[in-house]
């Protein structure tokens, strides 16, 4: 038998003054099941919270009902008031007289009597309100950091500093990421090279972090605190135990006309290859399906010359799996080629270039050694163009989106090439400038005002080529349309930042949502910007949407504070307010019927298929089983379970039922 | 009594049904809608229907409803005040049209309600009730009346069998009980005397296809025949014979609350369905459909006679009819009687 | 017919399957459903155009599963349902096996569940000119109509739940209306039990009724109960696109599209 | 006679519309009585049987009430409720259960106004439609009397 509290808040007069809360207390007190209905100047204060307190022990309540202001606001407060006296605090409820009812109201009976109604409801759902206890989840404390770009960098640096260990992957021979590429760094032009490699280093060097170098996510199970993953190391065809890295094979590789990756085909690179010289690991790999030995069967001739005998032909990929708790997406973006705009080109002129490939240009270790010379014939452009805006904010091209980091980094270039070329002409094409961020916008005057690269707002329709210049064809609009040609000896284009080929494949991998052009999304725009709708799997830089260095390492450090506070209990704690599928005795086990249309309506993917076994361990039934690490408590499934087979506590079907019965008759 | 033996010619009966209505009767009768005849409670005699061998579902409904209210409770605090089902207002009722084959079930009705209990509502409601039924002059492949004692022409059950006497002709009325007296004594002037009237020559040819004691016997023994599981696999486990059949009294009771008013029912319940038996602890003894099946066809042709001396059959074929699996009970009860042991 | 009593046979000769269900003569001019045992009894099996009782019903039920491997006689109706079965997880090619019936009385052999349902896409849903008209005619009436229209159709329901019974998509072992904690659906058949359990049913079916019929074939007193079905399929082609039961799952209310169109939110 | 007052039932999620109610609460803002919040965590969980319920036991009008497009706290809940609300719609419509009755908004927890005026609105909608005696008939009385009198 139900022996419910209800204690009726007056909040000073906030709402005793347009509720007649002893009339309250009075109605209500009559109701069945009701042991004591009182009202008081304030529950939340001391004293009110020592009625409660007394009233659950003296007169043995089975459930608490305080009436008062929105359950939004002091719903802990009370369920906590509630534990302390022994009442289990998932017997108390809110009923909201204030937000609901006494603001939003003059005085009048029908507002008292609006009260009594939503007490009365919520008297009848505690009636059926059950004890919860809060779900303790294990926790593994290993991070995974998929991703050896800054952003992966930063976040397995943080992780692993606060003591947790971390396994770092990345899908190339070296970590670094496009920051390694990259010249200078826009606003301060700091070397990048200089303050990253450091940081590569301490990764390497970290007695927290496993580093696995060309190796990918093969498949992951499991949620929070207790993912299991399987990683698949990629053959690299040399044993790095015994390597040296002494370099000897990459100078004999008798491939040596492989475009370079790192330097975005402006360079070559050999079969057997460091990425760059100051890669991390400094090991060489070979790229199979380039190495002569690998395609034609003969060659051999690094293995002849490896002073260690470190080439193993016949290394095979290696499958390892590994509990971790958490895991961080740091995979990066890439950009669109010179080939995505048919009307510069489609890639085919040499000298129409990304801004990544400019990076390579200007860059001291780049192919050119930092010296701006354009790729057809190594002369050093005399004029330049920079077309900003190349394929993003363009919905004809599918990319409404802005890349973000454009903007700035052709105002870099610009400025770059300025410092490097003295006497050249540069122009900048562009629809608007997007400078926000500390010292951004002053940087871009700097280049317009200081170093004298002309803007031109407007966009380039064409670029051909003509008697050995190239044509810029666009428009000034800021001159009223005027048509404008420039004839150039190089174009840059800063083509648009997009998602890495396989985004969305990693993520239906993880169960990680991603938006329409296959960018990662987070769990929440504003509130969440790390988290995903996955618990426990966490965002940081590109991966997300394109971002630069100081953006993508706040990420990374955001993303490894949320690794570190879920790694900083043994236990994970959360609230029971999730769902459940009925289970019963034997035959009939639960009377889930496994449809599981539950399972692709389950935002969380939360929903299992559990297979019941007989003694014999055949499988007798298949039902569907809630995740309790994973499930959110959003209740989509409940409401469309046709045989009513699950059930989300804190709202269950007996619950609000209740409620809607209490609203509507008299008690 | 004596049965009295009346002629009622054919434009009569009209006159007799206002009669009834005159007397303030309520007149319960086949009505035909979507190509199926239903009793209703009429008004007018066009609506009744004339020309049906059998109705989808037969006239229980009058004495035992679909949804039968036994009491209306309201709390006040701690009080809680009762009202019982109201006898008063039963309502006089005249059941129009209906067969032998289903008076005769009022029979087996009787015994499931009285046995132990007596059920007051059902028997308040059959003592308000006078049956004047019409015998069969037409049947169907379905119709076996005359392999469960039954025939076209019985008076078992009615209190006036009326026969009509060839295609066009009048209608013999024979007036069985004391009931149906009072019915010839509201319009005496339509029934005339019919002294020498033969009605077995316009009766249905329903032949007999099996014999039922020796069914009874043999069903003793059948309990654990795998047959059961054979003849049930097209049952798709649906209660429509159940609640199509005239002698079919299984309920539930339900509670329905709101708020501090309340009321509680009995409602139609079947033995086919998979809930049917399933106890609080989750285990259903019933558990798959062939026992189902065969609960129902021992419940007719083997418990009840044994524990209420009735058969809980009268032939009127209607579960065979409903079924959407087409289980024909009589080709079931034939195969019974014709299987080894 | 001879080509499906001798593809009937060699399944069970060759011990391929542990029964076939198909149709045989029935009382009167009726066909019923037939579960073949043994290679000697197919002969009594048969097919015409009486044979409209969805057979998929029976696939999911107990004592039919419990017998093995089942070979099945499918029309165009019975093959879609056996998609959407497949698609909600109920049966598999480890239990079943489809002898197809073409809509031109071809037998027609699958290797698995993926080429029924390639088959069963040539084929669009669509609701019959008949039935159309009678939804036209309802949509013209006022709500106040419809609503009498409903209540007085539904006033004869027994609640004997064939409609249930016959469907193939009603496999659950515990429905909804069997669920008492809380009551969702009175139990009794009075007015407003009947129209909730019809509402209900129809809703459950939206996005899985293939438009088969059976549930109106069933019902003992003929209740056009099939209308509110077959305007949930108009509705749902028209609000979600293309309707068509799918072995990936991708149920109407089971899933969505961010830019599902409404007009009636505020 | 007293003035027609609907009852009115709101079915609405925690994070979106109860949140918002909430700030039409601390922004003082006033709206008629008639209507009664119930809470739940997402419109997804908002079973649509619970909306009949609400009709069987006499409400004049409904609220149903979430988060806008995109803004679910779960991600798709409100997505999900929206099919839902679509079907759920056009059945109640086409069993000629009156569609005038049920409204469904979008109310962010930044819309207190908002809430103010689809209440307001709500019930003066339905005070001009009047009691919903239609289905109270067939509903209030749980059983017919079945005296075939």
């Amino acid at each position: 038998m139900a022996k419910i509290g209800v204690f009726i808040c007056h909040c000073g007069e906030n709402i005793s003054a347009t509720v007649d809360c002893a009339k309250v207390a009075e109605v209500v007190g009559k109701y069945d099941g009701v042991a004591i209905s009182v009202d008081y100047k304030y529950m939340c204060s001391d004293p009110g919270q020592t009625l409660i307190k007394k009233a659950i022990v003296e007169k043995g309540l089975t459930g608490v009902v305080v009436a008062s202001c929105s359950p939004r606001m002091h719903e802990p407060t009370f369920r906590k008031a509630c534990a302390e006296a022994g009442l289990n605090p998932y017997m108390c409820e809110m009923a909201n007289l204030r937000e609901h009812c006494s603001w939003v109201h003059e005085k009048s009976e029908a507002t008292t009597q609006k009260a009594i109604d939503l007490v009365r409801t919520i008297v009848e759902k505690v009636k059926h309100n059950q004890s919860l206890n809060a779900i303790k989840v294990p926790v593994t404390k290993t991070a995974l950091v998929i991703g050896g770009g800054i952003a992966g960098i930063q976040a397995s640096l943080d992780i692993a500093n606060s003591g947790h260990k971390v396994i770092l992957i990345e899908k190339d021979p070296s970590i670094g990421g496009h920051m390694s590429q990259l010249s200078e760094t826009f606003p301060t032009l700091d070397c990048s090279q200089c303050i990253l490699t450091p940081r590569m280093v301490e990764v390497a060097q970290h007695p927290n972090i496993a580093l696995y170098t060309y190796a990918e996510l093969e498949s992951i199970d499991g949620f929070i605190g207790n993912f299991k993953v399987k990683i698949r190391k990629k053959a690299k065809s040399v044993d790095e135990k015994i390597c040296t890295g002494c370099g000897l094979c990459t100078t004999k590789c008798p491939n040596k006309k492989i475009p370079s990756e790192f330097n975005e085909g402006l360079g070559n690179r050999t079969a057997i290859y460091v990425p760059f010289p100051q890669a991390v690991p400094n090991k060489p790999v070979i790229d199979k399906t380039l190495c002569t030995y690998y395609t034609k069967g003969k060659c051999k001739i690094c293995e002849k010359f490896c002073p260690t005998h470190a080439i193993k032909f016949d290394q095979e990929d290696e499958i390892i799996e590994v509990p971790v708790g958490a895991i961080v997406l740091a995979t990066g973006f890439t950009v669109k080629k010179t080939n995505f705009f048919p009307e510069y080109g489609y890639g085919k002129h040499p000298d129409i270039v990304t801004g990544l490939q400019f990076e390579r240009l200007a860059s001291a270790s780049g192919p050119t050694l930092g010296e701006i010379r354009r790729p057809s014939d190594g002369k050093i452009p005399e004029t330049i163009v920079f077309v900003a805006c190349a394929g993003s904010r363009d919905e004809a091209k599918g990319i409404p989106y802005c890349s973000k980091i454009c903007c700035m980094y052709t105002a870099k270039h610009a400025m770059l090439y300025q410092h490097k070329v003295h006497g050249g002409k540069s122009y900048v094409f562009y629809m608007d400038i997007r400078a926000g961020g500390k010292n951004y916008d002053e940087f871009v005057r700097r280049a317009i005002e200081e170093d004298g690269v002309n803007y031109i707002r407007g966009r380039v329709s064409r670029v051909y080529e003509k008697n050995g210049k190239l044509i810029v064809k666009g428009a000034d609009t800021l001159l009223g349309a005027t048509p404008v040609e420039i004839e150039a000896d190089m174009v840059v284009l800063a083509t648009a930042g997009v998602a890495n080929e396989g985004a969305e494949e990693l993520a239906q991998k993880l169960h990680v949502s991603y938006d329409p052009y296959h960018f990662f999304a987070e769990a929440h725009p504003k509130l969440k910007p790390v988290e995903t709708n996955t618990a426990g799997i966490f965002l940081a830089g590109a991966c997300q949407a394109p971002r630069d260095i100081p953006e993508s390492v706040a990420m990374a450090s955001g993303a490894a504070a949320k690794v570190a506070g879920l790694f900083s209990q043994d236990e994970l704690t959360r609230e029971p307010l999730i769902a459940v599928v009925n289970r019963q005795a034997p035959p009939v086990f639960s009377s889930c019927v496994g449809c599981f249309l539950c399972m692709s309506a389950c935002p969380y993917h939360a929903i299992e298929k559990e297979e019941i076994k007989n003694r014999q361990g055949e499988v007798i039934k298949t039902v569907a089983k809630v995740n309790p690490g994973l499930c959110q408590g959003c209740g989509t499934c409940v409401a469309f379970c046709r045989t009513k087979s699950i059930d989300i506590q804190g709202y269950t079907h007996e619950e609000v039922y209740s409620e809607v019965m209490a609203l509507l008759n008299d008690y | 009594m004596n049965i009295e033996r009346r002629l009622v010619r054919k434009n009569s009966l009209e006159k007799l049904f206002e009669i009834l209505k005159q007397n303030k009767k309520s007149v319960f009768a086949p009505v035909v809608k979507n190509g199926k005849a239903s009793f209703k409670t009429v008004e007018s005699f066009s609506t009744v229907a004339e020309d049906y061998i059998q109705t989808t579902q037969s006239s229980k409904e009058l004495v035992f409803p679909r949804v039968e209210k036994f009491l209306d409770y309201e709390k006040n605090g701690k009080d809680v005040s009762v009202k019982g089902f109201d006898y008063q207002n039963v309502p006089d009722t005249v059941l129009w049209g209906v067969r032998p084959c289903d008076t005769i079930g009022f029979g087996a009705l009787n015994s499931i309600f009285n046995w132990d209990y007596k059920d007051e509502i059902y028997n308040a409601r059959l003592a308000k009730t006078t049956i004047l039924s019409f015998s069969c002059n037409k049947s169907d492949e379905y119709c076996f009346c005359t392999s469960v004692g039954g025939n076209p022409g019985s008076t078992a059950g009615s209190d006036i069998l009326f026969t009509k006497l060839g295609a066009d002709g009048d209608y013999l009325a024979e007036v069985i009980t004391e009931k149906g007296q009072a019915i010839v004594a509201l319009a005496p002037g339509l029934f005339e005397k019919a002294d020498t009237a033969d009605k077995e020559k316009y009766l249905a040819d329903v032949p007999v296809k099996f014999n039922q004691k020796e069914i009874s016997e043999r069903l003793e023994k059948f309990f654990k025949s795998e047959k059961w599981v054979e003849a049930s696999l097209k049952c798709l486990g649906c209660g429509a014979c159940a609640f199509v059949c005239p002698t079919c009294a299984c309920f539930d009771i339900q509670d329905e609350e709101h708020g501090k008013t309340g009321s509680r029912m009995r409602c139609w319940d079947s033995c086919g369905y998979a809930q049917f038996t399933v106890h609080t602890s989750g285990h259903n003894p019933r558990s798959v459909q062939s026992q189902r099946w065969r609960q129902r066809i021992m419940h007719k042709f083997s418990y009840m006679p044994e524990r209420l001396s009735v058969y809980g059959c009268t032939g009127c074929g209607r579960c065979s009819r409903a079924c959407p699996a087409d289980m024909n009970i009589l080709e079931h009860l034939i195969s019974i009687q014709e299987v080894k042991l | 017919m001879d080509e499906l009593i001798k593809r009937a046979k060699e399944l069970l000769e060759a011990s391929a399957v542990k029964v076939v269900i198909g149709y045989e003569q029935g009382t009167g001019n009726k066909t019923r459903a037939l579960f073949v045992e043994k290679p000697e009894d197919a002969g009594k099996l048969v097919f015409d155009s009486r044979c409209v009782q969805n057979l998929a019903a029976y696939v999911t039920k107990q004592e039919v599963k419990s017998k093995g491997k089942m070979a099945i006689t499918a029309t165009l109706p019975v093959m879609r349902s056996l998609v959407q079965l497949a698609s909600e997880f109920q049966i598999s090619d480890n239990n079943l096996v489809v002898i197809g019936i073409t809509p031109d009385s071809k037998i027609i052999d699958f290797k698995n569940l993926e080429e029924v349902e390639a088959f069963v896409h040539q084929f669009q849903i669509e609701i019959d000119e008949r039935n159309k008209e009678i939804l036209e005619k309802l949509e013209k009436m006022t709500p106040s109509e419809r609503w009498n229209f409903w209540i007085e159709e539904l006033s004869p329901c027994i609640k004997c739940y064939a409609c249930r019974a016959a469907c193939p998509m009603c496999y659950c072992s515990r429905c909804t209306v069997d669920f008492n904690r809380p009551q969702w659906i009175p139990v009794q058949s009075t007015e407003l039990g009947n129209l909730e359990w019809h509402f209900m049913r129809a809703m459950h079916l939206t996005g899985r009724c293939i438009d088969c019929d059976a549930c109106a074939n069933a019902c003992p007193l003929a209740l056009p109960i099939n209308l509110l079905t077959k305007k949930m399929i108009v509705d749902a082609k028209a609000n979600f696109g293309t309707y068509q039961p799918s072995l990936k799952g991708e149920n109407v209310l089971s899933t969505f599209k961010p830019d599902d169109k409404e007009n009636f939110i505020q | 006679m007293a003035e027609f007052e609907p009852k009115i039932v709101a079915f609405v999620c925690n994070w979106c519309t109860y949140a918002g109610a909430d700030l039409t609460g601390t922004s003082r803002i006033k709206y008629a009585t008639n209507v009664r919040i119930v809470r739940f965590p997402c419109t997804g969980r908002i079973d649509y049987m619970l909306l009949l319920k609400a009709f069987d036991e006499g409400a004049d009008g409904i609220i149903v009430s979430g988060c806008h497009p995109n803004d679910c706290h779960y991600t798709s809940g409100n997505f999900h409720a929206r099919r839902r609300w679509m079907t759920f719609r056009s059945m109640c419509d086409f069993m000629g259960i009156d569609t005038r009755r049920i409204k469904f908004s979008w109310v962010s927890a930044a819309e207190g106004a908002k809430w103010a005026d689809i209440v307001n609105t709500t019930v003066a909608s339905i005070r001009e439609i009047g009691p919903y005696d239609e289905y109270k008939k067939v509903a209030k009385k749980p059983v017919k009397e079945e005296n075939h009198g």
